[in-house]
């Protein structure tokens, strides 16, 4: 039962040892976003948050999901600050009895951090000419309409 | 006197991270007019405010949201995590 | 982009090391799937497979997903034998571009190992009384309709 | 000459893993009836075929299958992995 917003690396087994370990879990769901370069062209992102607000939005996200689902356990990781290609930038892992309900809450997690926790990534490329903010996508704020 | 913060484009626009404004708007959108009339660069940074949200006291709200009470009012464009 | 059918446990941790590492991976999921008791009344489950036949299933069923979802890596592992409560059954991992693509092709692979990989599950209880397969459900086979 | 496997219930109802038969039967559900007329236990093991799944030569089939140049059938029930 852990949310935690950091700008330190996470090593994704140590978040995991003693996870989801009551005896009415069936099933753990983890996922995890990393910083992707489909063009070569990317350096870093370069992810800005929200001090205090960011904990608070996520805490009732996760407490949403908790009671939606009976999770038996739940773990939100996000990251802000530089990020160079390839490294994790946030993690959210689910335990619950069934396998659909692992799955669809850790979905409800990613859709509602993505479009409602305050963190913002701006992309720096690497001849150092272009640094963009990544527009928030209609899909992502569709995406919620499901739950 | 209350705090506005700004994430993002709207802080680089700004120029400042955060601000404390003397300030009788009774509104948020009376806030954005007032801001708005003081100089060009709120005039550009609240330009559309399709593309804004506005957090009263760390939590999402809306621009016709009353500012009695409120002590930190936060501007920036949607969200971007995950 | 692994497949094992094994009886021994096996080391999330491990398993995950050097998974995903294309630059262009922006999501990894994970699934396991443990041996719950909701009763406090089951010692094991014993699951058994159909060797050579359990390879090759998995392997159309890894191949299915990997097209449709344009994975950038794949990890299956399924365990048999005696297995006690609280451990570790079988894990799926994924790879993607984007976190839909990799929780879309997670759920898949669950789906269908589920149904279409020749593995039977039978639970013992402790009192030694009760040793009785478990029967399939038809849920598990309509949530192939989805795909 | 044709390889017979059972799996869960079908091979405790059966009493052995696998056994190889000698049969003329032409298809799945022929050389069912044969197992059937043979012994009460086949009679009870096969004894609801909606409940239950063949593979030929280790591949997912159906009762109306021919079984020509087939080394292996296996009878078993829905599966249940994951």
């Amino acid at each position: 039962m852990k949310v935690s917003v950091q700008s330190e690396d996470f090593d994704l087994a140590s978040e995991l040892a003693g996870f989801g370990q009551a005896a009415n879990t069936g099933a753990t769901v983890t996922f995890t976003g990393l910083v992707r370069d489909d063009t070569g062209q990317l350096d870093y992102m370069e992810i800005e948050h929200y001090p205090g607000m960011c904990e608070t939005a996520i805490a009732k996200i996760v407490d949403d999901a908790a009671t939606r689902w009976a999770l038996t356990d739940f773990l939100v990781i996000h990251r802000y600050g530089k990020l160079h290609v390839g490294t994790q930038i946030m993690m959210v892992a689910t335990a619950a009895r069934h396998r659909a309900e692992a799955f669809e809450a850790a979905e409800y997690l990613m859709d509602y951090l993505k479009s409602r926790a305050p963190f913002w990534k701006k992309e720096v490329s690497k001849d150092g000419t272009k640094a963009e903010w990544v527009a928030a996508k209609d899909t992502d704020e569709d995406a919620l309409d499901r739950w | 006197m209350i705090n506005v913060v700004y994430f993002a484009w709207v802080r680089e626009r700004i120029g400042v991270p955060q601000e404390d404004i003397e300030t009788s708007a009774e509104t948020v959108m009376e806030l954005v007019a007032e801001l708005k009339s003081r100089e060009e660069r709120y005039d550009l940074a609240f330009s559309d405010l399709e593309s804004l949200r506005v957090a009263l006291d760390q939590e999402l709200s809306d621009f016709d949201a009353p500012l009695a009470g409120v002590r930190e009012v936060a501007f920036f464009p949607p969200m971007t995590g995950g």
